[in-house]
């Protein structure tokens, strides 16, 4: 019904309205300090100078849920802590996203075998997972092409991300 | 504190005959003390006047019930000392973690662990596992194991 | 005398040049801010050995202006628990202070919105409602952490406000006016940094302190309050609060230059250049906010308790004594 | 007169520790920009694993003996073997391997009678999609050749 | 409105709302507020008087401040009270503070 | 998680829940505080929210298979933890393991030591509010990282050491890189010490906070840096030598009273100790093989053992009960962090909020470890 | 559009100006008075004495307007906010209000302004015979030192004497208890 009574015009526009904060949001994306085991490291490392997430606008990771886009879930998730990852997710404002990094977070990885008792197998069962990147633990590049990942997904593909500028994979000797 | 100090101290407290001395370049532990479960505390504070502090406390869980192991080393010289205590099934042990603080975390691990209830502890409730879990994971009867083995069968008596 | 003369005595005979000067200043706050942002990231990242913002427009210019569209974007979220009119009223009530002090900021000989003779008094009366608005958020989210933050926030600008307007006071004895053009005036020949730099210092720390940066972010110390007074904002409300905070790092900064550092005039060995006043002030004043980002990226965090004392022990005592020896230098040279 | 020898003290350290950042600012960033530059794999990185190319073959040389399988402790590994005409021995037709459980302890390759399994040098995986992790080897060293 | 009757007019509502929340209330931090509400209603006058009326408008000024002054004295003092009050029975409630005695 | 919270029981005191995510608490650990104002009355700190269940998962895994965990249940110093687990089951199983590989687990370990500690640096200052010495100190930790990533082909969970020696040889460049990174870290030294050891916020943040002394220390079993910095001289490398630390020349830094300076001291001073360990090492590296011929599944004899090595928290130990066959019966890793974390029920009370995390971060721990 | 540059005149926008602020006076000091969440009530006392502020403005005196801001909403206002943060937890239950007790107070305060209007309307009130039109803030200055200097010497002590006593109560109320 509502539907209807938009003009043509008017929904064209809110296309594009929509489409310029699609491109923001995937240009800003700000991850919650949150770790849960080894995978957190990696993370802080991506965010370390080596690495430095900061360049795609990712780097500043807030402590509240409330003012993050993005939740990384690095690690194993234990039973114990399922409920506060869900308490978490839900204190986000949406839009959300969330990235399982790690086979832990993934699928709980080596961690899952019979008579396990303590872990939660897999972020998906508690959380809608919107870029899997897997690993034992991930190379920071991989989280970074997770985070790529994850900006094509929220821009629609990532010739509309027209903000990115550049070419993948000039290989650099260390 | 030399290992004669402990020992002398300790053999005040159970019969010689239940100190067998270990080869520490094998097992890494240099005694090995077979209590009784109402010998516990006099033991630790034996181990305790030899300036000894507290590195773990563990069970293992055998066919003819679980057996907690007490692990104490001094900080200047090695003399790590191992307690046992056979236990069986159902049978409760009194707790040390008024001579050891440390004791009091490592008693709550056991007690959910295994099962094994300390008596005179503080504070028993679930340590690692959530406050609700109703299951003792560590004992050999939970999930996939490989064996369950008395005690003989591994220590040879 | 009329009352309306009253009112245009205070405000000025043009009330155009006002309502044009508040639009002028919304814009340049939102400017700065965007600008300040972005600078902060990209002299944090360098300082550390990283690039920082750069993959969003060139340089990551666009980067500020990306997270502000995101965060208008964002969902609001309002705590079941918390109080909703007040919840609301903290991140507008934080500008009220940033629009109206800038009103008597000289910015260079001619570009200043009103050049009231109460100009100093004018800033820090108003900078009061900061706090307020601080305080007001933190109650408001009931979260403790917040509380914590905001109840830190009080205790902190409250003590840190003696101190800083100690040292100003020296600074108007000087020049004898509580005129920003008349302070500028008095510094043609010597900048107060150089007749008075303790009170400079006196007042750079205090000012870092009044607008809560690092080393005195205690309010909103990540590793303690995880966001401090601001924990439960989300979206554009979180993003006033963000503004709100470099706002008053340049009005901080502008404050300075001015009472200190010879506002809008050039360094005495320069003024042969041919640069114009606003250059000057604003280099002057963006140099002031390179050093407060130089210090949080450097320093860690104090401790309330040390803050405290600090402000009390050495601050308050620094800045009377300051006053009084200036008074009698004053006397003397007068 | 302690109380000022400690403020000008402290003072210096201060100064200090900001003569430290500020020389920073000068020196060429650490940073790596991945996606624009790469650091090259360290020889020994373990990815998951893969099918060594044998140049005798042309191929791999899985027996599917089912080793690997055995050693596995996370079961990552399903392989299935069949005869061929052309070999008298057994050979793998299918290989797959769940690497989301994977630990990278590198049982399998070090037990592989073959040594036909080796790690690769791949560490961008992500994917949106938890299956994804799953990966065909045989259609990989097929895509690779 | 521009007459000396509007500011006094003012400044007597002020004074007795004031008077109104010193009954009305039993905290003491409420009844601390209404004196300050007083006190300002006070103040209107001085100025009002001293715009309006007095020879010199500097002595209405300075009487201002010096409200101000006491205003402040004052506050630190019931604020303290309050404090040592408050840590003393755990509630501010006038009331309660009755307990003090003896 | 902010806002859990339970309503005040008096009027003067309230409980805030720090964590499990929380900044400055390192993953997952939660601290139940019970404060008045900003001290703190009573802390609880609790744990179990990373428990991966290691334990029950040795007793179904071949003692191979188990390898890898070993490194992921202190993914800080996985190394030495593989080490100490390597090392027990060799030493139960009678495994002779060449010298060379000795001295490359040493260097690796050493390295690892190093790197481990140079976190702690940087999340310490961190959680102190310097953001940018935890940047410099990753920076140089990456360095480590690249020897490491060269010769064990991870970053973090490494799996190096092999039953009977180690996974792969190290060649020249390892060596030669191994060098050039001792140097650059001792060149480091003069900018940490100038940002962050001699600044006087610093110290002020870290001197007489969280005294441990001797007493409180052994009373909760507190190893490593800790007891050291409370004038204890007690380390596994000295007391019980393992591997080839018998041969080689350093020494225990110790602290006097146990404040959170001292720990800072003890494992600043460590990290140069370590790098003389590793320039001894690099010196004396022998030539020969680095395996030992190990059979496919080892079948250790029957009874039960223990192991000690020092990781950068202190001692690690594995407990292991074996029935004969190539599965553990049992095992138990003692783990140092355990007993350093809960000291801080009884350091905690009377502390500043501010205090508790000065504390909390000069104790080092790592939630996974301790949950394991 | 007469009428509309009439409205921009100054007289006229100053006259809308002073019905806002004794609006915004009003309104803070109800507000001040009638909620019963204490927080509210101190914000509403600042909102009343910006108004009063205001008002200053209006009756000449932008300096002490100024100082109204700066010691009543500056130092007061904020101390009372700091003493109910540390003297109560704030989200206890509000108050309950006895309904006698609020009578007899609106009957208290209506009665002393029905007098206080009484009297203000009765009285004829005469300006003085020759006024001084100086305004300035040198001035003031000046008089504070000289003519009321022993006035200013006595708040001062009263100032500090007040501090005094403050630190002195408080800090024996921190020890007692335990």
């Amino acid at each position: 019904m509502a539907e209807k009574e938009i003009a043509p015009g008017a929904r064209v526009q809110l296309a594009v309205v929509e489409e310029v904060l699609n491109l923001c949001r995937a240009n800003s994306l700000w991850p919650m300090t949150f770790g849960l085991a080894c995978c957190a490291i990696e993370m802080m490392a991506a965010g370390a100078s080596r690495f430095d997430l900061d360049r795609f606008g990712a780097g500043v990771f807030r402590p509240s849920p409330r003012q993050s886009d993005l939740m990384i879930v690095a690690g194993t998730i234990s039973k114990k802590m399922a409920p506060i990852i869900v308490t978490l997710w839900e204190q986000m404002p949406a839009p959300k996203w969330c990235i399982a990094m790690g086979n832990c977070a993934i699928s709980g990885g080596p961690f899952e075998y019979d008579g396990q008792y303590a872990i939660v197998p897999g972020t998906d069962l508690i959380l809608p997972v919107d870029v899997y990147v897997p690993g034992c633990p991930p190379r920071p590049e991989g989280l970074i092409q997770g985070f790529l990942a994850l900006e094509d997904l929220i821009t629609k593909g990532e010739k509309r991300n027209v903000l990115r500028r550049f070419k993948r994979k000039i290989v650099k000797g260390r | 504190m030399s290992l004669e100090d402990l020992k002398e101290k300790l053999s005040k407290v159970v019969e010689p005959g239940d100190m067998v001395p270990r080869d520490y370049e094998k097992d890494g532990c240099l005694l090995e003390i077979k209590a009784r479960a109402d010998q516990v505390e006099a033991v630790a504070k034996a181990a305790r006047e030899a300036d000894c502090f507290l590195e773990s406390i563990t069970a293992v869980d055998f066919t003819n019930g679980p057996q907690i192991i007490y692990q104490f080393n001094s900080c200047t010289i090695v003399s790590r000392v191992l307690v046992r205590v056979q236990l069986s099934r159902g049978e409760s042990v009194v707790s040390i973690g008024s001579i050891y603080d440390a004791a009091l975390w490592y008693e709550r691990e056991v007690f959910e662990l295994f099962g094994i209830r300390f008596d005179n502890h503080p504070d028993l409730r679930r340590l690692l596992l959530p406050e609700d879990a109703d299951f003792y994971p560590l004992l050999k009867d939970y999930g996939k194991v490989h064996a369950f083995r008395s005690t003989e069968e591994i220590y040879g008596e | 005398m009329a009352a309306w003369q009253n009112l245009v005595n205070f405000l000025g005979p043009d009330l155009a040049r006002i309502v044009v000067g508040v639009v002028g200043v919304l814009a340049l706050v939102q400017v700065n801010a965007l600008f300040l942002v972005w600078l902060e990231r990209k002299v944090a990242a360098h300082i550390q050995l990283r690039i920082g913002p750069k993959e969003v427009g060139p340089f990551g210019i666009l980067q500020s202006i990306v997270d502000g569209i995101k965060l208008v974007g964002k969902e609001l979220i309002t705590p079941r628990h918390a109080d909703r009119k007040l919840f609301m009223l903290a991140p507008i009530a934080v500008f009220l202070p940033v629009l109206v002090s800038f009103v008597v900021i000289p910015f260079s000989e001619r570009l200043l919105i009103r050049d009231m003779n109460v100009g100093v008094l004018l800033i820090f009366a108003f900078s009061t409602f900061n706090v307020l608005a601080v305080l007001v958020g933190g109650w408001a989210s009931n979260n403790k952490y917040s509380l914590l933050g905001a109840v830190r926030a009080v205790a902190q600008n409250v003590a840190y406000e003696i101190p800083l307007l100690l040292a100003v006071l020296s600074v108007v004895m000087w020049s004898n006016s509580l005129q920003m053009s008349e302070i500028v005036a008095s510094q043609s020949k010597v900048w107060h940094v150089f007749s008075m730099p303790v009170a400079t210092l006196i007042f750079l720390i205090c000012a870092t302190a009044e607008t809560n940066r690092a080393p005195f972010d205690i309010p909103e110390a990540e590793s303690e309050l995880v966001a401090g007074f601001h924990t439960e904002y989300s979206g554009m409300r979180f993003a006033l609060f963000f503004l709100a905070e470099y706002s008053n790092m340049l009005i901080v900064s502008a404050v300075a230059t001015t009472l200190f550092f010879g506002g809008w005039k050039s360094p005495p060995f320069l003024g042969f250049l041919p640069v114009p006043g606003l250059i000057w002030f604003f280099a002057k004043t963006y140099a002031l906010i390179f050093v407060t980002i130089w210090v949080r990226w450097t320093f860690p965090r104090l401790r309330f308790d040390q803050l405290m004392n600090f402000c009390w022990k050495i601050m308050i005592p620094a800045a009377l004594l300051h006053l009084v020896v200036y008074a009698g230098i004053i006397k003397i040279v007068r | 007169m302690g109380m000022i020898k400690d403020i000008v003290e402290g003072g210096w350290s201060l100064i200090a520790g900001m003569w430290v950042t500020i020389r920073r600012i000068y020196r060429p960033v650490v940073t790596v920009q991945y996606p624009r530059e790469c650091l090259d794999m360290s020889p020994a990185y373990r990815g998951h694993i893969e099918f060594e190319q044998f140049p005798e073959t042309g191929s791999h040389n899985c027996v599917a003996c089912g080793t690997c399988m055995r050693f596995c402790p996370t079961n990552v590994i399903k392989v299935q073997g069949e005869k061929t005409h052309t070999h008298s021995e057994k050979r793998a037709s299918l290989y797959f391997i769940d690497f989301s459980h994977c630990s990278l302890c590198g049982l399998c390759v070090v037990n592989c009678p073959t040594q036909t399994l080796k790690f690769s040098g791949e560490y961008e995986l992500a994917h949106y999609s938890r299956w994804d992790g799953v990966i065909d080897l045989i259609q990989r060293l097929e895509e690779s050749a | 409105m521009n007459s000396l009757t509007t500011y006094l007019f003012l400044a007597a509502l002020l004074f007795s709302l004031g008077i109104f929340g010193v009954f009305q209330r039993r905290s003491l931090i409420g009844m601390l507020i209404a004196i300050e509400l007083m006190l300002n209603g006070a103040s209107i006058n001085f100025m009002a008087f001293n715009r309006f009326l007095a020879p010199d408008p500097i002595v209405g000024q300075i009487y201002t401040l010096f409200i101000m002054g006491i205003a402040a004295a004052e506050a630190a003092i019931a604020l303290s009270i309050i404090v040592a009050v408050f840590r003393r029975l755990g509630s501010i409630n006038i009331e309660r503070a009755q307990e003090l005695r003896g | 998680m902010a806002n859990e919270f339970l309503e005040p029981i008096t009027e003067q005191t309230f409980y805030l829940n720090m964590g499990p995510q929380h900044p400055s608490t390192h993953g997952v650990l939660r601290l139940f505080l019970k404060l008045d104002g900003e001290y703190i009355v009573e802390a609880d700190p609790v744990i179990g929210y990373g428990h991966r269940g290691h334990e029950k998962m040795a007793e179904s895994h071949l003692y191979e298979q188990f390898l890898p965990n070993s490194s992921r249940m202190d993914y800080l110093a996985g190394l030495i933890f593989n080490h100490g687990y390597v090392a027990a089951i060799e030493k139960m199983a009678g495994i002779e393991v060449p010298p060379r590989a000795e001295y490359i687990r040493v260097i690796c370990a050493e390295l690892n030591r190093i790197s481990s500690h140079l976190l702690w640096f940087g999340t310490y200052v961190m959680d102190l509010g310097g953001f940018t010495p935890f940047l410099y100190s990753f920076d140089d930790r990456e360095n480590i990282l690249d020897i490491l990533d060269r010769v064990s082909g991870s970053r973090l969970t490494y799996s190096y050491c092999r039953f009977g020696g180690v996974a792969r040889d190290v060649d020249d460049e390892f060596i030669t890189a191994t060098h050039q990174f001792v140097e650059r870290l001792r060149s480091r030294w003069d900018d940490y010490h100038n940002l962050v050891t001699k600044n006087v916020i610093f110290i002020h943040r870290a001197k007489d906070v969280g005294v441990i002394n001797r007493e409180l220390a052994l009373r909760f079993g507190c190893t490593g840096p800790i007891l050291r910095a409370a004038g204890v001289p007690y380390d596994v490398r000295k007391a019980e030598p393992y591997s080839v630390y018998s041969e080689l020349d350093f020494e225990i830094p110790t602290g006097t009273k146990g404040d959170a300076l001292d720990r800072y001291l003890v494992r600043v001073q460590e990290m140069e100790q370590s790098l003389h360990i590793i320039e001894q090492a690099l010196e004396r590296l022998p030539d020969g093989a680095i395996k030992a011929a190990v059979p496919h599944k080892v079948r250790p004899p029957r009874g039960d053992y223990y192991f000690a090595v020092e990781s950068a928290r202190g001692a690690v130990g594995f407990y292991i009960v074996s029935d004969g066959t190539s599965y553990p019966y049992r095992l138990k890793a003692r783990v140092p962090s355990y007993g350093n974390l809960q000291v801080l029920t009884e350091v905690l009370p009377g502390t500043l909020v501010a205090d508790t995390i000065s504390i909390l971060g000069s104790i080092d721990i790592v939630v996974p470890e301790v949950d394991r | 559009m007469n009428s509309v540059q009439s409205l921009i005149q100054p007289q006229v926008l100053a006259q809308i100006g002073f019905a806002g602020i004794v609006a915004l006076t009003l309104t803070g000091a109800l507000i001040a008075v009638f909620p019963r969440n204490i927080l509210y009530n101190i914000l509403g006392l600042i909102v009343c004495l910006t108004g009063v502020a205001g008002i200053f403005v209006y009756l000449g005196s932008p300096f002490i307007a100024l100082m109204e801001l700066l010691i009543y909403v500056g130092a007061i206002c904020i101390s009372i906010i700091f003493a109910i943060m540390l003297s109560r937890p704030l989200h206890l239950s509000l108050p309950k209000r006895r309904l006698p007790k609020v009578g007899l107070a609106l009957g208290v305060g209506a009665a002393v302004f029905i007098m206080l209007s009484a009297i203000i309307s009765r009285t004829e009130w005469q300006p003085a015979a020759t006024r001084s039109s100086d305004w300035s803030v040198a001035t003031l200055g000046a008089y504070l030192l000289t003519r009321y200097d022993l006035v200013f010497e006595v708040i001062s002590l009263v100032l500090l004497v007040a501090i005094l006593g403050a630190i002195i109560i408080s800090g024996y109320a921190r020890r007692s208890p335990s």
